[in-house]
């Protein structure tokens, strides 16, 4: 097609705006920033997936948005502040490889990503074509910050910034998961975010602090 | 399929039998009354009724049963023929002589409950049986693992010495890494139809190449478990470890076990036998049999000694398969029917006479609680009955006419006297060298015997608590007998017994010496004015002379005895401890074969007050062979173990390059 | 009806024991319920065999004899484990390990944990099957770090991200198949990712995409299989959380994820033609193997030490069902069964044995066949079935893997052999050691529940001489299924 | 087996028990004379037999059953060997029953007893002679036997007489196998008749002592038997040479009794010069020191396996 339609156009600016959301995320290093930028990362998703729910006139697609608008913009960035705030870990510590590098990282998985995606984004007929291969960015992306931050925090917040991404190729390559399957999938979030709130303060009161360099004591001498 | 299989039948329940005993043991597992008095009895019942059967199948085709147990697409196959019946006949009579002895020989509050080991002796030998007669490759190892395993347990039976839970280790070890050449062995043999049946094996065509891969797996395999050199360290170690009438049981039955598996493979199994298999084979157990000998020589514990001489006939037996399989390959029919009857009859007199020596060591322990050949001397004086009994073993495990030992040795030796007719130029110039060591062996078996028998049971006691030493019980006696009397039996009838074996010759070889055995008095397997010997005439004369010898000093002189101290040669005061010891004894023979020995020496200088000497001899295998494998193995797990070093973020690393890499090759 | 008190049973089981697990009699109530689960497990079956796979609930659920008798198994071993739970967390109370409220939290989750794996072995939606995994991840997470020690939260922890990552790309691969499905079977919401209808479409699905998604569910799923370089969470989880806990995972939780595999699998190979699929489980299966087998020469706690047996029977059914073809998946199967048998029932008897002695280190064990004959013997007959000795059932299935490895692939057969042989010294010569020797440990209070143990023993030694026609007839048209 | 090939059979054997002391006594004489000394003269063996078999038996306290049986085993298995062994003529239906390699094994069985013996006091010098004995033993035997091997690979026959009718009627063929052979079988003999140089029937030295110390505790009869069985054993050991390496003018076929008057006279001669070579080479050499015994005893082996090569190689 000559030209995009607009809707597609819309959804390839939301996609831009995952990816450049998800580098910030991994140079970020103040944790509370960070989860604002988690929850932005939210609301373009919720975004994204009203634009195809309209171009494509999917109803249901209307119901993931609003999880999407409940869980990720809202709840899970409020839980975190305040588990932030309680637990006193506002500072990331040193990450394992330094900014530059990790970006520079960051950069060729993209690449990566996108010659991934390339024969797959061939065959799709929905309205974005590329979307998938940010997609796959944004998880790897997610996966590197998980590798180099050393705060169980960050570690989560990669974690769900995976889910994201995971949450955007469903929606805007396959116009969303069956209903149940999405349902399932929040519900899972939902739960392991709790069980991970659970456990901040479990390794607090063990290690007294979130720092994950206590915890390294399982191995084989 | 002969019509209806009923010695077959019979032989699977009198192994169900065994186990049934064996499970009985359960019912009262701690009185040793029940265990001992009353059901090792019925084991060695059903044993002389194995080996009725098994006498009356030598001479019978062979039958076939399957039985609805195994996998879903290859039921257990069972074949009953003339070589599983000489099997069946060497476990039925030595076990029958090895559970009477045992009734009298466990006592209570000797490691675990008895009722535990009579099931796992009585598992132990049902196995055996069935490892005999089983016809498929599945239901072989299920059996081969099965005899491993409760011989094992019987081997930890004290497992609370450090050294008896080394022993055990090592010895499931080798079996196990036994077990799987045998695994790969069955996989080749299937040659590309996927039956694992022995009647498929048979069937199929293998090329040289492939064929001659089955044989070596198989050589190690059964080579494991003969003990077989380098795979025989487990031996040494395990004999002493059991109980003496298991040590009787492994060493007298389960070792000759493994040779039926060489043969069962080589001749019925494989449709060819390249001559060089031969040499090979006929080379290792020169080998063995030399080794084993000579680290007999040097030993000082007694079961240890007996052991070493287990693994010395082991290699004379592999010799006789060599032999076989060189005569079979060149097509000697008749020679190779010597050879394989001089094996199998090896077998049997193995069979009775170490587990004699076993069983009387097993008494000698009990009496003196003692093995060190160091601390004894003097029993024939306590325990006739075990030294009288025992001097039968020793000269037969010697090979002296006319005991049993002998004839399978005379038959080595004829054959080989006709390795010049082969076809093959410096095959006959190599195995004269054969003929030159296999009575290097023989005349060092002697020198071996000599000191185990002159050392424990005669000389004066060189412990002073050896005086209150008893002699073995009813039971015990009986076993005894029933063995000793199989070797005199073996030594003075060789013919009869071999006529019985050439059933297996005619079904393995297309031959037999069948018309070379008519006179029953005379053994003459070729012809008579080539080689003959007849025992019956040899002991009837041995026992005339020495009659008439003995009839005719008293006849012409008298017969008057003075007793009085022993002299000295002017020696003032004799102890005990100037005889010689066993490590004197072994002494010449340490420093003949130096380089075969790993020897570290204490040997005390002129000036010390108090003077002492310390040899200990080890193997050169151990260290040069089994020591750099562990190393490796611990080597390697150690780099291993960097994998699983702690740190979560390396662990995402491994899953996160492990789906990049993934991804890279999808594409 | 059968499926409704399957999935039911558990379901409301972990409600109630969250309510009542205070209670004196909650670990009963846990093992009634078991029972219960399994007596439906036993119906449904046999309704299966009766009128051949069903699949009810338009559609939501399908049965057939591949999962069935995983369905069976697993409820079996459930009510096992509940069983052998009783005594054990009565005196982990005893020993003021746990207390009351860490028992309801245990009850709760181990209902909700058998129902997630049933759910996921009913199911016939690959998304429902994901999420099922992940709830599974989340109760078993809870009852990993039940001891609140620092060590159990460090291995919970790890567990949790490890697996949750790792879900997390099973979820891409997910979404890819339905991706390629929707091509195919339409956007017609729910069908295009039911399993069934998948397999009927199989043929026309895009290769690329399929394969690419088979790399993310093994990745996935794979993850919790334990199949390595992606096993580094099973030891720790294993050796931390409480030891009924360690029997479920080894016994189930593996078995569930490797059945995901498969079912991932069959599509894949029925729409990407070249043996992909195949290859890449033979190769992981592989590299389990002998890497486990060598780890294993490095171990000082049994756990540990039976988890990383664990992972190399994991790779060993992996790489059958990678060679494929009816006598592989024939054993694999049969290796999955014998190997939760045997393992359950090991990580039962190591459970008494570490209880007595207060750790799990194993140079602090000795002597148990003398201090307490049944555990000893138990460990030993364990010890040596897992080691795939005759006549034990892992022998008859590492034999038939063996044979069709010669055939298929001879250059796979030295090193299944080797990593068999290393495994073999490294578990027997610690194993001997613990059983044999000096005792060195009390009786316990509450006398163990080892009824469990020999019965699942029993049941592998028959496999090892007799597989009744029916079950060899099951196992078949599993095997067929999986093709 | 008629009546006649049974006394030819008897009287055989009966001539060598008779006479073996007397060749024991020749060979002594033979060794004073040729030391210049005039010696007891031959018949002196008898008397010494006859002399230990009027004394008293005087047995240490200690002695087993098994010590008072070994010296008539001695004398028995001597006297089957001589039975074996045709010194006078090969037509002896005994050797049926026991061939070549039997007679070692004879010989083997005669040591081992001898060497329980021995050991059966527990003295110093009893064990020690046993080991000494049993050393020289599993050297001695091998070659022996693989003399016997040349021999009978040359005649396609184990059994001795067999064999020595073979190489008899070969009319003066050379084998040069046969000669490796007999200086192997020279050693051996001279190993096992305890004779120098491995070791020297005339001393008590204690620590150079081999034979004599295993028979240290014999007294009276059963030192006489055991006396005469040595005796016997050189006389077997010199007639198995002659047969072997000079097969000539011994009685073929047992019915001409001219023959057999005839081989008479033969052998006694051979066996005087036997007698005298014996001798001689007893007093050219000097006893060696018993660790030497061994190589002595390994070169004699080795001498005898390259006979048996020489004969595969050379096919004669």
């Amino acid at each position: 097609m000559p030209t995009l339609a607009f809707s597609s156009q819309l959804i390839n600016l939301c996609a831009a705006l995952l990816l450049l959301l998800s580098f910030a995320m991994l140079s970020q290093r103040r944790v509370l920033t960070l989860v604002d930028l988690f929850a932005m990362q939210g609301g373009t998703l919720f975004v994204s997936i009203i634009v195809v729910a309209w171009s494509t006139g999917q109803p249901h697609l209307y119901y993931s948005a609003a999880l999407t608008l409940i869980l990720k913009v809202i709840l899970l960035p409020l839980i975190l502040h305040r588990l932030i705030r309680r637990l006193g870990a506002q500072w990331e510590s040193e990450t394992l490889l330094n900014t530059p590098i990790t970006m520079l990282a960051g950069l060729l998985l993209v690449i990566f990503a996108f010659t991934l995606a390339q024969p797959i984004s061939q065959l799709a007929n929905t309205v974005a074509r590329g979307t998938l291969g940010i997609a796959l960015a944004v998880v790897m992306l997610a996966f590197l910050m998980m590798i180099t931050r050393r705060k169980a925090v960050t570690q989560v917040i990669g974690f769900l910034a995976m889910e994201n991404g995971l949450f955007f190729a469903a929606t805007s390559a396959t116009y969303g998961m069956p209903m149940v399957v999405e349902l399932g999938v929040a519900l899972d979030v939902l739960v392991s975010m709790v069980i991970l709130g659970i456990f901040f303060f479990h390794i607090r009161e063990q290690f007294d602090s979130l720092d994950l360099h206590n915890m390294e004591s399982l191995k084989e001498d | 399929m002969t019509g209806h299989p009923t010695d077959l039948i019979s032989v699977t329940a009198l192994a169900c039998g065994w186990l049934a005993i064996g499970l009985l043991g359960f019912i009262r597992p701690r009185s040793t009354g029940w265990v001992a008095h009353g059901l090792f009895p019925l084991g060695a019942v059903l044993g002389i009724a194995v080996t009725a059967l098994a006498l009356v199948a030598l001479v019978q085709p062979a039958e076939t049963l399957i039985l609805p147990l195994g996998l879903p697409d290859l039921h257990f196959q069972l074949r009953l023929d003339a070589l599983s019946a000489v099997f069946l006949l060497l476990i039925g009579a030595t076990a029958a002589g090895i559970s009477i002895f045992s009734a009298g020989y466990f006592r209570s509050g000797e490691g675990a409950a008895p009722g535990l080991l009579c099931l796992q002796y009585h598992l132990f030998l049902a196995s055996m049986v069935v490892v005999v007669i089983a016809d498929d490759a599945y239901l072989f190892m299920v059996a081969w693992e099965t005899m491993a395993l409760s011989s094992y347990f019987l081997v930890t039976t004290q497992h609370r010495l450090p050294e008896i839970r080394r022993a055990g280790f090592i010895y499931l070890l080798i079996a196990h890494l036994g077990a799987i050449g045998l695994l790969l062995c069955f996989g080749v043999m299937q040659g590309g139809n996927w039956q694992f049946t022995f009647e498929a094996m048979r069937a199929a065509q293998l090329t040289p190449v492939w064929a001659s891969a089955a044989f070596f797996l198989a050589l190690l395999g059964f080579g494991a478990k003969a003990g077989l050199v380098p795979l025989h360290v487990w031996l040494p170690e395990a004999h002493p470890a059991a109980p003496s009438p298991v040590s009787a049981l492994m060493s007298g039955v389960m070792l000759e076990i493994a040779v039926y598996g060489v043969l069962r493979i080589t001749f019925d199994l494989l449709h060819m036998q390249l001559w060089w298999w031969g040499l090979v084979t006929l080379g290792l157990g020169l080998f063995t049999s030399l080794f084993g000998v000579v680290f007999a020589a040097v030993q000082t514990d007694m079961k240890r000694l007996l052991a070493y001489s287990s693994i010395e006939n082991i290699g004379i037996i592999f010799l006789g398969v060599g032999l076989t399989v060189i005569f079979h390959a060149f097509h000697m029919p008749l020679l190779a029917a010597l050879a394989l009857a001089a094996t199998l009859y090896h077998c049997l007199n193995h069979a009775f006479s170490k587990s004699l020596l076993f069983l009387s060591t097993g008494s000698v322990l009990h009496a003196t609680r003692e093995r060190s050949l160091g601390k004894l001397g003097g029993l024939i004086h306590r325990m006739p009955w075990v030294a009288w009994l025992a001097l039968v073993g020793t000269l037969a495990i010697a090979g002296l006419p006319p005991l049993n030992g002998f004839v399978s040795e005379w038959l080595l030796l004829q054959a080989f006297l006709f390795t010049p007719d082969l076809p093959h130029s410096y095959i006959n110039m190599l195995l004269p060298m054969g003929a030159a060591a296999l009575a290097l062996v023989a005349a060092l078996a002697a020198y071996v015997m000599v000191k185990f028998y002159g050392v424990i049971f005669l000389g004066q006691p060189r412990e002073s608590s050896l005086s209150e030493a008893q002699d073995c019980g009813r039971l015990e006696r009986i076993g005894l007998l029933w063995l000793a009397a199989g070797c005199v039996l073996l030594g003075i009838f060789p013919v009869p017994l071999l006529a019985l074996l050439n059933g297996v010759s005619r079904e393995l070889l297309g031959a037999s010496l069948g018309s070379q055995l008519q006179h029953w008095w005379l053994l003459a397997p070729i012809a008579p004015e080539r080689a003959s010997y007849s025992p019956v005439v040899f002991m009837l004369s041995t026992v005339v002379l020495v009659a008439v010898v003995v009839l005719g000093v008293r006849l012409f002189y008298h017969g008057r005895v003075r007793k009085a101290s022993p002299w000295g040669c002017g020696f003032p005061l004799l102890t005990p401890r100037m005889q010689d010891t066993a490590e004197g004894f072994g002494q010449p023979i340490r420093q003949i074969f130096e380089p075969l020995f790993r020897m570290r020496r204490e040997l005390p200088s002129p000036f010390d007050t108090s003077p002492h000497y310390r040899v200990q001899v080890e193997d050169h295998f151990w260290y040069t062979l089994y020591m750099p494998i562990a190393g490796w193995v611990r080597r390697i797990s150690s780099l291993a173990s960097e994998v699983q070093q702690g740190r979560i973020s390396v662990y995402l690393l491994y899953s996160f390059l492990t789906l990049v890499a993934l991804l890279a090759f999808a594409l | 009806m059968e499926l409704l008190m399957l999935l039911g049973l558990p379901l409301l089981g972990s409600l109630l024991l969250a309510l009542i697990g205070r209670r004196e009699w909650a670990p009963e109530a846990n093992v009634l319920m078991s029972a219960g689960t399994f007596a439906a497990g036993v119906w449904l079956t046999a309704h299966v065999i009766a009128h051949g796979p069903m699949l009810v609930w338009h559609e939501q659920f399908f049965i057939d004899p591949f999962n069935v008798f995983l369905v069976i198994l697993t409820s079996f071993i459930g009510l096992t484990t509940s069983l052998f739970s009783r005594p054990y967390l009565r005196t982990e109370e005893q020993h003021g390990r746990l207390n009351r409220g860490q028992l309801r939290l245990y009850h709760s989750m181990f209902q909700l944990f058998i129902f997630t794996m049933l759910l996921a072995l009913t199911t016939n939606n690959m998304g429902i099957l994901w999420v099922s995994m992940e709830a599974a991840t989340l109760t078993t997470v809870l009852l990993v770090s039940l001891y609140r020690t620092p060590a159990s939260i460090e291995a919970a922890w790890k567990y949790f991200i490890l697996c949750g990552v790792g879900l997390a790309q099973a979820l891409f691969g997910t979404i890819l198949l339905y991706f390629a499905a929707e091509k195919v079977l339409g956007n017609a919401g729910s069908t295009a990712l039911l399993w069934t209808h998948l397999n009927e479409v199989k043929g026309q699905l895009e290769p690329t995409v399929l394969s690419l998604a088979f790399v993310f569910m093994l990745v996935g799923y794979g993850t919790k299989v334990g199949l390595a370089p992606l096993h580094n969470w099973l030891p720790d989880a294993h050796a931390e959380g409480p030891t009924p806990v360690s029997a479920v995972l080894s016994g189930l939780l593996l078995n569930v994820a490797l059945y995901a595999v498969v079912r991932c699998k069959v599509l894949v190979e029925g729409s990407v033609r070249s043996d992909l699929a195949g290859n890449l489980m033979m190769g992981f299966g592989l590299l389990s193997l002998v890497l486990a087998a060598f780890l294993l020469w490095r171990q000082k706690d049994i756990k540990r030490l039976f988890a990383y047996s664990s992972i190399e029977h994991m790779g060993i059914a992996t790489f059958a069902f990678g060679m494929g073809g009816p006598v592989a998946n024939f054993a694999a199967l049969l290796h999955m069964t014998v190997h939760s048998l045997t393992k359950s029932s090991l990580f039962f008897t190591v459970g008494h044995a570490t209880q007595k002695a207060g750790t799990q280190v194993m140079d602090k064990i000795r002597g148990l066949i003398t201090s307490n004959p049944t555990v000893g013997w138990g460990l030993m007959l364990g010890t040596l079935a897992i080691l795939g000795m005759p006549p034990f059932g892992v022998f008859t299935s590492e034999f038939l893997i063996l044979i069709t490895a010669m055939r298929e692939h001879p250059w796979a057969t030295p090193i299944l052999l080797l990593g068999l042989g290393v495994a073999f010294g490294a578990i027997f010569s610690r194993v001997q050691a613990m059983v044999f020797g000096e005792p060195s440990l009390p009786r316990l209070p509450h006398p163990p529940a080892l009824v469990p143990v020999f019965a699942q023993l029993a049941l592998v030694l028959m496999l090892g001489l007799y597989i009744p026609p029916h079950l060899a007839a099951w196992y078949r048209e599993a095997a067929r299924l999986i093709g | 087996m008629n009546s006649v090939t049974l006394i030819t059979q008897l009287t055989e054997v009966i001539l060598a028990v008779v006479a073996a002391p007397l060749l024991m006594g020749w060979v002594n004489q033979c060794r004073a004379w040729l030391q210049n000394r005039r010696g007891p003269g031959v018949l002196q063996p008898y008397r010494q037999i006859r002399k230990l078999f009027h004394k008293d038996a005087v047995i240490a306290a200690n002695a087993s059953p098994l010590f008072r049986l070994v010296p008539y085993v001695q004398f028995a298995a001597m006297c089957l060997a001589a039975a074996i062994i045709p010194s006078l003529w090969t037509g002896l239906p005994f050797a049926v029953a026991a061939d070549t390699i039997a007679l070692v094994g004879l010989f083997a069985t005669a040591r081992v007893f001898l060497a329980l013996a021995a050991m059966d006091i527990g003295t110093a010098f009893g064990s020690m002679g046993a080991r000494r004995e049993m050393l020289v033993g599993f050297l001695a035997e091998p070659a022996l036997l693989m003399v016997f091997f040349t021999a009978s690979l040359i005649s396609h026959s184990t059994s001795l007489p067999t064999i020595v009718e073979t190489l008899a009627q070969g009319r003066l063929a050379i084998y040069p196998s046969l000669a490796f052979a007999g200086v192997a079988f020279l050693m051996v003999l001279l190993a096992e008749n305890a004779r120098i140089p491995v070791d020297n029937p005339a001393t008590h030295l204690e620590l150079t002592m081999i034979h004599e110390a295993t028979v240290l505790e014999y007294s009276a009869r059963h030192l006489a038997l055991i006396e005469w069985s040595v005796a016997l054993k050189l006389f077997n050991y010199t007639c198995i040479g002659l047969a072997l390496f000079f097969p000539w003018g011994l009685a073929a076929d047992t019915h001409s009794l001219q023959d057999l008057l005839l081989a008479m006279p033969i052998t006694g001669v051979k066996l005087l010069v036997a007698g005298f070579g014996l001798a001689l080479i007893e007093s050219l050499n000097t006893k060696m020191r018993i660790f030497r015994a061994p190589e002595f005893l390994t070169t004699a082996f080795l001498l005898a396996v390259l006979g048996l090569l020489v004969h595969l190689l050379l096919g004669s």
